[in-house]
C-alpha cells in the first residue's frame, strides 16, 4: 500500500475537524469550499444595481411593448449585493492558477510575461470608450494605431498587406483559407483539398473543413519535418493549400522549407503560416521570405496579450500581393498625399478633407467580413504597446531568449534519470519549445504523462501541453517563454527529476496526484456522459 | 545556459537549426525599444485623438452601445487570478475559470429562455455565422434564408463564411420596418437550413419573434436562428419561448467596453437537441474524486483539438475575460435590475422617438415598438446633419446607408439610447438635430 | 493526547512527499512556501526600469555633483525583473486574508465593503495627477469637492466648521487636542489635564500626552457608561478637555451624555469626540447636538476608505464656532459674493479674479499646519463618492443597518452553549458593535480569547478585536459593518458554537490553531527580544 | 431578524438607546443618493475642473514630484488582498502585508545607510515633527534649530507639534544657498534636542550633509535630522553615512500619486539606538511554531494600543498601501536603475538651470549643486510670469514666496525635473518662461 492511501481515501474529511466545521489540518478553508454558484447565494430582493431616476414621462410599459411580446417572468438571475459578488469572484479566483504565480510552460501557447502597462493604456478612455462606428476623422488614433501595427507585422513577417480582423489564430486560419479559395477562384480554379502535417494543430484541419477543403494529411519524417516524397506524391493541381507552422508543433525549424514552397507553388497552391509559433523566429527570419503567401500572427502568444482564461485574443493575417486583392473589409488605408504633406491643424479640422487614415470597404475582390467592425482593438492597443515597448531589437531578443530558455530547459532534462524516461521526441536542439515523449517513462514506472502533470500541480507549476502533438506518444509540450528566470527553469528541471525519482519508489503518488489542489482529479468522463451544464434554479 | 546546451553561443542556435536563405541578416526596421513612460505617452497621444463617448454627447449604437459598466467589472477582469492563466485544460488548478463558465451558461439559458449555452464564441456576427454552420450540420442543408432586418454585418459575416461550404444566403425585405411575414414563409422551403432574424432588428423594431418562428417551422422546418440583444431581454419575451431554435448575440451590451469594436463576446445558446454540435468551449459539472462538487471543460468531442476535421467548429482561443463581464454584469443588474434597465430603456427610447418624430424634416421609420434604439428618416443628407451635430458637440447616430449600403436605407439615421443619456441629454439632441435638419433643408432647397 | 497531536508535531513535513519536494497532502504549495524576500530573488543585472534616453548634454558626473556629495555605492537594492516582481508580490498577497474575501468583524475598525467606483473615481487623472501647489484657479474641481466634502461632514456631525486636513483619526485626535489648547490659551488659561474613560482607544491617550497634556483616567460605571460620580470628582478647572467615544468602545451609547457635556462645559473645558465609531449614529444622532466641540472623522471606517493593510486614511475634524478660529491652515473656503451670482465662463478663466473656490491662510489664531499640504485628498475623493452614492438617507440606513446586524448577531450569540461562555460585557442591546468576554470561557473551556481568535481563522473568519477593551476580561469586540449579509453573520454564529463545542471536547485544538494557514503562530516574544527588522544582505 | 433580537423595528433599538433630545428627528440635509454612473459622472466632472499634469506641461515640485508611476503598482495595490485588509493584528493570515512591511524597511535601511527603518508614517512634514518627538523622548531636551532650507510645511508642522510640548523652533538662515555652518553651530546649543536640516534643501540645493551634521554634534551633540528626498539617494551620499541619526521624507516621489497632495508616507530611519522609541509600525522576522519563517509586528511596546499615554507616538492608521507602492517602485528602478535616474535627473536640472540662467531677467538663485530642482530669482512679478506662462500651457514651477510667506523668496521661481520632462519639455519651458519674463519686465519699466 502507498504511503499516502490514507491521505487519498477521505482527505476531505481527515482534514476537518472532529465538528466537520473547520480543518485542522493545513487546508486553507476557502480553497477547499464546496462549490457554490452566485445562484445558490444571495436572498430575495437583494442587488447591486440602482437604476438611473425615470426622467421622461412615465409611460405604461404596455403601451409602449404590447403584451405578446413581452416577458412574462424575470428571468431568474441572481439576487446579490455588491459585496456578495465581489466575494464571490475573488473568492472563485483563487480557485485559479495563473501566470503572475507561476511557471506555466503551456507548449504552443507562448505564456509570456503580460506588462500591466498594456492594461493601462488600453483602458485610456479614447481607447476603451471609443466607438466602432465612430467616424474615420473622429478615430484618427485608433486608425494610426492599427495602420502602424499593421506596418510593423508586415515587417515582421515579411508579407507586404494585413488585415487586423480576425479575432485569433483560428479565425485568421479560416480567412487564410478562404482567401485561397478567393484566390483560385479568381483564376478560375476550383480545387478541393487542403494539405496539413499531422503535426498540426487541431484547428487546421477543422478550419479546412469550416471553409469547405478536405483535409489530406502530410506524413512527418524522421528528422521530425515534412515528409517531402509524401509532398511530393500528394501535391497536384487539386491541392488549394498547405498550411504550416514553421518551426511546428515539435518546436523543430523545418530545414527543407524552402523546396517545400517550391513544391507548393510549383501546383498553384498557396502556402499558409500558423504563426502560434513565432515567438521563435522574431527578427531572425521571416515567413514571407521562407515563401508563405499567408501569415496568421497570434497576439494573445508571440505579443503577449493576457489569455483571460481562454481569450480574448487577435489573429491577424499578413499576405502577399497576389492575395491581397481578397483581404476582408474594411481594410485600414493611409492616404499617401496627406502622409507626405505637413497637415495643418485646419485641414484636420475641415469636415469635407478626407482623413489621412481611413477605413477602406471598395475592395471588389474581397472575401467580405469576418465578424463586425474592425476586430479586437482592445488587443491591438496592447500588441502596438508591447512592439513600441521591444522595438526591433527586443523582439530579436525576445526570440532568441525564448529559444536560449528552450534548449537550457531541454538540456536540463537531458540529465541522467529524466533522459531515459522522457526522451526528446525528435531533433537535439529546438527551437522555442520542445516536445519529449513520456513513453518510456510509462513502461518503464507505470506512469502516464497525464500522471505527470498532475503531479507537477502539487510543485505550484502549470504543467506542459499534453498529449500533442497527436504523433508522438504520450507527449509532453514545453514552452518556457523568454520572460522566465534560469532559477525557475532550474526549479522546473528539479521538479520532473524529483517526480521521477518517487515515482520509481512509489508510481501510486503520482497516478492519484495532484493533492494539494482545491479539488483533485474531476470525473470527466461522468460530466461528458449526462452534461450538466448550468445550474439548476428551484 | 550555453554551457549546459552545448554551444557557444545563442547565434549557433539559430544557425544550426535555421538554413542560411531563410535568415534576416538584418535587423527589423522598426522603431527603437521605448521606456514604459514614453509608450504610455504615445499611445496616451494616440487615445487623445479619438473622440470617444467620453468626448462628445454620443447616440452611436448599431451593434455596440455606451452602456455603464460598473468599477467591480474591472476590478475582477484585471486580477491575475482571472487575467492571465489561459483555458482551463487543467481543471484542477482553474476551477475560477470553469465555475464562472458555467454561472455564464447558465445566466445565458436562463436569459434567452433556452436549455443550453456554450461558454461564449467571438462575438455578434461571427455568432450567426456559427449559427448557420451549425445548422448545415444539423440538418445537411445549404441555404440560408434571412431577414433584412438583421445587421449588416451579420449578413455579410455569414455571406463571408457560407461561400466557404458553398451555401446560398437569401434576403428577405422588411415590410412596415419589421420581416415581411408573407416573403419570409415564401423564401423558406426545403432546402433551407436556418432561418435567421433580428430581435430587435437593425432598426430598433420588435420582431413578432413567435410568428416568424411559427411560419419557418411551418414552411419547412429550417433551424430558426434570433440574434438577440441580450440587455432587451429583461423586457422582451425570450426567444427559447417564442420557438427560437438557436439565440446568439452580441455580448457587448453586458459590462463590456466599445474598444472601437472588439474584444467582446458572442452568445450561443440553443434547445438541447443542438448541445452536441454547438461550437467553443462547454463547461460541466461533475465531482473530484473524493465527491467534491467541481467543473470540467466538456463535450470536448466536438471540439477541433480532439475532433480535428470533424469538428463542429474550429474555435480555440476566444472570449472568456469577456464572459466573465458579462456574467459579473448580470449578476450586477440581477433578476430585478434588468427588468428596470430595460423599461427605463424602453421609456426613455420612446420619449426620444416621440421628440425627434415631431421635428419638421424628421419622421420615424416605422411604428413598431422599439426599446433601445431606433431609426429616423430625415429630409436631408445624413451626413451633412451628422457634420453639423457633431460639431456642435452631439454625435446623433448612426447613418444607416454608410453602414449598410442599402439604397432605401439613404436618409436613415439609427439613435440609439443607454442608460448613460438622460433626459436633458435626448433634448439636448433634439434641439442639435432639429437645428441642423432644418439647416439642411433650408441650404437643400436654397440650391 | 490530543487527535491532532500527530499533525500538529510535524505538519511542515508530515505534508511533504517522500522527497520533501511537493506535499502530499491539501497544501497548496505556494501558499506553505518558505518566505523569501525580494532582495533574495533576482541576480546582478537584472531590472525592470528602463532609464528613458539621456536627451541633454551628457556632462560628467563629477561637475555635477563633487563626490563628497556622492554616494560611493549603489543601495543594495533587489536585481529583479518586471515578471519577476510580479510574482513575488501577487505570490505574498496571496497570503493575506482580507476583505473582499471573508467576514472581516474587527471591532472598532469598521470594515465595511469598499466599492471599487471609488478607486476608478480616485485614479482619473484630474485627481490623481494634480499636484497639490496647483493655483487654486486651475483646482476648482478639488477643492469644490473638498468644500463639499466639508458641507457633509458638517451636517452629519452638526458641528458648522471642517478641516479635513489630518492624516487619520489619531492625527485628527492630536489636532483637537491641540485646538483645545490654542482655545484655553487665547482666553488666557493654561490648562493642564485630559479626562479619558478607561474604555478609550489607546490613541486617545498618546495623543494627549504629544499634545503635552496630562491624562487622567475615568472610571466606567455598571452600564457600561462614565461613571459620573468620577466625573464631577475630576472634573476641575485644570481640565481642559474631555475626550469621547460615543457610542463607546463597548459599543454603547452613554444615556448621561448630556449631563456629562454640562458638566464638561461647566468647567470651561471643551468636549471632544472620537468619532471611530459614528457608523453607528449618522443621520440619527450627531456629536453636534450632543454638546460636543471637537469630533474627528476617520474616513476610513464610516466613510469606507480601504484599510491598505494599514492606510492611508483621514481624520477630518468637525469643530463648534468657538473653535473655528484655531483651525489649522490653509482651510478651504467658498466665496459668497461668487456662490450667490452665475460665474460666467469668461468670468472663470479670468486671471485677476479670484477663484470661487480657494484656501484660506489667513487665519492668525491657527494653530497652524500639521502636515504638508491639503490632507489626503485622495481619500477625500472616495469619501464624498461614497456620500454621493448613499445620500442622506443611505447614509441612515447604512447606521440603521450597521445596528441591525450587531444586534442580531449579538442574539445569535445570545444562544444557549455560547452565552454562558462568552457573555455581553455590558448592556442588553448593542449599537454598531459589541463586546464581549471570554472570562466564562477561560474558566470552563481553558481557552483563551486568543485561541478562539486563532481557531476562526481555520473557519474562514478574521477574528474580532481581543483584549480591548481592556477593562473586559478576555474582552472580544466585534463589529458586523451593514454590508454582511445575514447568512455570514450566522456562519460566524455557528462557527463560534462550533468552536465552544470542539473545545468543550477538546481544548487543546484551539490551543494549537490554526492549522491551516500559510503560517502557523509566531513566536513575538523572540521577535521582540532580538529584532530582526530587515533582510540581512550578503 | 428583529425576532431574533427581540425587538419590533429597528427604530426600536435606537429609541431604546439614545436619548431623545440627542435624536436627530429629521433626514439629514444632504442630496439623494445616486446611482454608480451618476457618481462617476460627477466626479468626472470634477476632475475635469483640474488642470493636473496631463493637461499642462508642469515643472511643480516643491515636495511632490511627477514621476512615471508604473503600471505594475496600480495593479499591486489594487489587488483585494493588499487593498483591503486592516493592520496586520493577526499574523497567521497577514504574512503579504508583514513581509512587505519587512522589505519596505530593509529598502529604506539601505537607501538611507542607517540601521533601522519603521514602517512609515503619515507623509514628509508630519515625518520631521514625529523626529522632533523621538528627539525629546531620547535626550529630553525641548529646543529645535532648524535649517531655513528645510521645507516651510515642515517647519510649520514641526512648530504646531512642539507647541504642545512646549518646545521651542528656532530657524538658522542660508548663506548661498546652504544652511549658514556658523550660524547652525552658534544656535545649536545644550537646550537643542534636535537639530533638522534638508537634503537637498528647498531651493534644490546640494546641502554638506556631514559638515551640518559634525558641526551639530560639537556643538552639543543634539539628535541630527535630516529631511531628505528618496529619489536622490541613488546619487546623493546616504545620510547615515553623513553622521545624520534619523532621516525622514516624503515618499511620494518614491510611486506614488500626486493626488492633490495626499496619501503618500513618510520614510523614517534611524540609528540602532533609536529603534525602541520609534513612532509607528514595525515588522520583525521570526519563526511560527513549525519553525517557519515569518514576521509579525513588533516592538509594539512602543505603540498606543499596548503603551497607551506612555506610548512613543499616536499613530495608528497610517500609509501601508503608500508604502507598497513605495517598495515596488524601488524594486522595479532596482539598484542600477537609482543610480540612473538620478543621474539623469542631475543632467535634465543641469541643463534647464544652464538654459534658464542665461536668459535676461533670470538668474541662479545659488550657484550650488542640484540634483532635481533648483530656485531662479526672477526680475519680475513671480505671480505675472506663471500667469502668462499656464496660458500657454506651461506651468513653470512653484512661487517661492506664495508658498513659505518669507519676505526674502519674493521673485523665486522653484522648478521641478521629473524624468518625465524631456529636453524638448524644457526647451519648451526655456522659450516661454523667457518671453513671460521679458514681457513682464517691459510692462514694469513702461508702469
Ligand atoms: C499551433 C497552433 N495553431 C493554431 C492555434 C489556434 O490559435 P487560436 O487559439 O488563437 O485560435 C494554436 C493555439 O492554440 C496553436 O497552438
Ligand atoms: C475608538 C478609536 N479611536 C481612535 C482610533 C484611531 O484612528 P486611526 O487609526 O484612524 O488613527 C481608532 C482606530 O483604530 C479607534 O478604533
Amino acid at each position: 500500500m502507498s504511503p499516502l492511501e490514507e491521505n487519498r481515501s477521505e482527505p476531505g474529511v481527515a482534514t476537518r475537524g472532529p465538528l466537520g466545521g473547520a480543518p485542522t489540518s493545513a487546508t486553507p478553508p476557502m480553497q477547499r469550499d464546496v462549490a457554490r454558484t452566485i445562484f445558490q447565494k444571495g436572498a430575495p430582493g437583494r442587488r447591486a444595481f440602482v437604476c438611473p431616476e425615470l426622467d421622461v414621462p412615465a409611460v405604461d410599459v404596455g403601451e409602449l411593448l404590447p403584451e405578446r411580446f413581452r416577458r412574462a417572468q424575470p428571468p431568474r438571475l441572481p439576487e446579490v449585493s455588491e459585496p456578495e459578488i465581489v466575494r464571490h469572484y475573488v473568492g472563485i479566483s483563487k480557485r485559479n492558477f495563473d501566470l503572475d504565480s507561476g511557471f506555466y510552460p503551456l507548449g504552443s501557447c507562448t505564456m509570456k510575461h503580460n506588462p500591466r502597462l498594456h492594461e493601462r493604456v488600453a483602458a485610456l478612455p479614447g481607447h476603451a470608450r471609443l466607438h466602432p462606428l465612430q467616424d474615420p476623422e473622429h478615430a484618427q488614433g485608433a486608425l494610426e494605431l492599427m495602420w502602424n501595427l499593421q506596418r510593423a507585422l508586415s515587417e515582421i513577417s515579411g508579407l507586404p498587406h494585413v488585415s487586423l480582423q480576425p479575432s485569433a489564430g483560428s479565425h485568421g486560419e479560416l480567412a487564410g483559407v478562404l482567401l485561397t479559395r478567393a484566390f483560385h477562384e479568381d483564376r478560375g480554379e476550383t480545387r478541393h483539398k487542403v494539405l496539413t502535417p499531422d503535426t498540426a494543430h487541431g484547428t487546421n484541419p477543422a478550419t479546412v473543413t469550416m471553409a469547405g477543403f478536405e483535409v489530406v494529411k502530410l506524413a512527418t519524417n524522421a528528422d521530425g519535418g515534412i515528409d517531402i516524397e509524401d509532398l511530393r506524391a500528394k501535391a497536384d493541381t487539386d491541392v488549394a493549400c498547405l498550411m504550416l507552422t514553421n518551426p511546428n508543433t515539435l518546436g523543430l525549424f523545418d530545414p527543407n522549407i524552402t523546396e517545400i514552397a517550391e513544391i507548393v507553388h510549383g501546383v498553384g497552391a498557396t502556402l499558409y503560416y500558423d504563426g502560434a509559433n513565432l515567438n521563435a523566429v522574431m527578427g531572425l527570419s521571416r515567413p514571407g521570405d521562407m515563401g508563405f503567401d499567408i501569415v496568421h500572427f497570434n497576439l494573445h502568444k508571440s505579443f503577449t496579450q493576457p489569455h483571460g482564461g481562454g481569450g480574448p485574443g487577435a489573429g491577424p493575417i499578413a499576405v502577399s500581393d497576389r492575395i491581397a486583392p481578397f483581404l476582408p473589409v474594411p481594410v485600414v488605408v493611409r492616404r499617401e498625399s496627406e502622409a507626405d504633406g505637413v497637415q495643418t491643424e485646419g485641414a484636420r479640422a475641415g469636415a469635407e478633407q478626407a482623413p489621412e487614415f481611413d477605413l477602406d470597404y471598395e475592395r471588389p475582390k474581397s472575401i467580405g467580413r469576418l465578424r463586425g467592425f474592425q476586430g479586437n482593438y482592445g488587443c491591438f492597443v496592447r500588441a502596438y504597446a508591447y512592439i513600441c515597448s521591444l522595438g526591433g531589437d527586443g523582439l530579436r531578443d525576445a526570440s532568441e531568449t525564448a529559444v536560449l530558455n528552450a534548449n537550457y530547459l531541454l538540456a536540463r532534462l537531458k540529465q541522467r534519470g529524466v533522459a531515459e524516461l522522457l526522451p526528446l521526441a525528435y531533433g537535439e536542439l529546438c527551437m522555442h519549445e520542445f516536445v519529449l515523449s513520456g513513453g518510456p517513462m510509462k513502461r518503464a514506472l507505470e506512469i502516464k504523462t497525464l500522471d505527470l502533470a498532475k503531479r507537477l500541480l502539487d510543485f505550484g507549476f502549470h504543467p506542459p501541453t499534453v498529449y500533442f502533438p497527436l504523433l508522438v506518444d504520450e507527449a509532453l509540450m514545453v514552452e518556457p517563454t523568454e520572460t522566465e528566470t534560469k532559477e525557475t527553469l532550474d526549479a522546473f528541471a528539479d521538479a520532473i527529476a524529483a517526480i521521477l525519482e518517487e515515482a520509481a519508489a512509489d508510481p501510486e503518488i503520482a497516478r492519484s496526484a495532484p493533492y494539494s489542489t482545491p479539488v483533485r482529479r474531476l470525473d470527466e468522463v461522468a460530466a461528458a456522459k449526462r452534461p450538466v451544464i448550468r445550474e439548476v434554479m428551484a | 545556459m550555453l554551457a549546459a546546451i552545448g554551444v557557444g553561443s545563442v547565434q549557433e542556435i539559430f544557425d544550426r537549426q535555421i538554413p542560411a536563405p531563410v535568415r534576416l541578416g538584418r535587423p527589423l526596421q522598426l522603431p527603437d525599444g521605448l521606456p514604459e513612460q514614453d509608450v504610455f505617452e504615445h499611445l496616451r497621444a494616440l487615445a487623445s485623438r479619438n473622440t470617444s463617448a467620453e468626448d462628445e454627447l454620443s447616440f452611436l449604437g448599431a451593434g455596440m452601445y455606451d452602456h455603464y459598466v460598473p468599477a467591480l467589472i474591472d476590478m475582477l477582469t484585471e486580477r491575475s487570478e482571472f487575467l492571465t492563466p489561459y483555458t482551463p485544460y487543467q481543471p484542477e488548478i482553474s476551477q475560477g475559470t470553469l465555475q464562472v463558465m458555467f454561472e455564464y451558461q447558465t445566466a445565458i439559458a436562463e436569459l434567452t429562455g433556452l436549455a443550453v449555452s456554450n461558454a461564449s464564441v467571438y462575438e455578434g456576427p461571427s455568432a450567426v455565422a456559427a449559427a448557420g454552420y451549425l445548422a448545415t450540420l444539423h440538418n445537411g442543408r445549404r441555404r440560408f434564408v434571412v431577414s433584412a432586418g438583421l445587421h449588416p454585418h451579420s449578413i455579410q459575416t455569414l455571406r463571408t463564411n457560407a461561400h466557404g461550404y458553398d451555401a446560398e444566403v437569401v434576403e428577405v425585405p422588411l415590410r412596415d420596418g419589421v420581416t415581411d411575414l408573407d416573403a419570409w414563409s415564401e423564401a423558406i422551403d426545403g432546402d433551407t437550413s436556418a432561418a435567421i432574424f433580428a430581435q430587435p432588428n437593425f432598426y430598433g423594431a420588435v420582431e413578432d419573434a413567435a410568428a416568424l418562428s411559427a411560419a419557418a417551422k411551418a414552411a419547412a422546418d429550417p433551424v430558426v436562428v434570433a440574434q438577440v440583444d441580450p440587455i432587451t431581454l429583461g423586457v422582451l419575451a425570450p426567444p427559447g419561448d417564442c420557438g427560437v431554435d438557436v439565440a446568439v448575440g452580441e455580448g457587448q451590451p453586458l459590462g463590456n467596453r466599445l474598444d472601437f469594436g472588439g474584444p467582446s463576446f458572442g452568445l450561443f445558446a440553443a434547445r438541447e437537441e443542438y448541445l452536441r454540435r454547438m461550437p467553443g468551449r462547454i463547461a460541466g459539472e461533475t465531482v473530484d474524486v473524493d465527491g467534491r462538487r467541481g467543473f470540467v471543460l466538456t463535450l470536448q468531442t466536438r471540439e477541433q483539438h480532439i475532433r480535428r476535421e470533424k469538428a463542429t467548429s474550429n474555435i480555440c482561443t476566444a472570449q472568456a475575460l469577456n464572459a466573465l463581464a458579462g456574467v459579473v454584469y448580470l449578476a450586477w443588474l440581477g433578476r430585478r435590475g434588468i427588468v428596470e434597465l430595460g423599461e427605463l430603456l424602453l421609456a426613455r427610447t420612446h420619449y426620444a422617438r416621440e421628440q425627434l418624430g415631431a421635428f419638421p424634416g424628421v419622421e420615424k421609420l416605422h411604428e413598431q415598438p422599439v426599446v433601445r434604439e431606433f431609426a429616423l428618416r430625415l429630409d436631408a443628407d445624413v451626413a451633412a446633419v451628422r457634420r453639423r451635430c457633431v460639431e456642435r458637440g452631439v454625435n446623433p447616430g448612426v447613418d444607416a446607408h454608410a453602414l449598410s449600403g442599402r439604397e432605401e436605407d439613404r436618409g436613415v439615421l439609427l439613435v440609439a439610447i443607454t442608460e448613460r443619456r438622460t433626459r436633458a441629454d435626448i433634448d439636448r439632441l433634439v434641439e442639435i438635430l432639429g437645428a441642423a435638419v432644418a439647416s439642411e433643408r433650408r441650404e437643400t432647397v436654397a440650391v
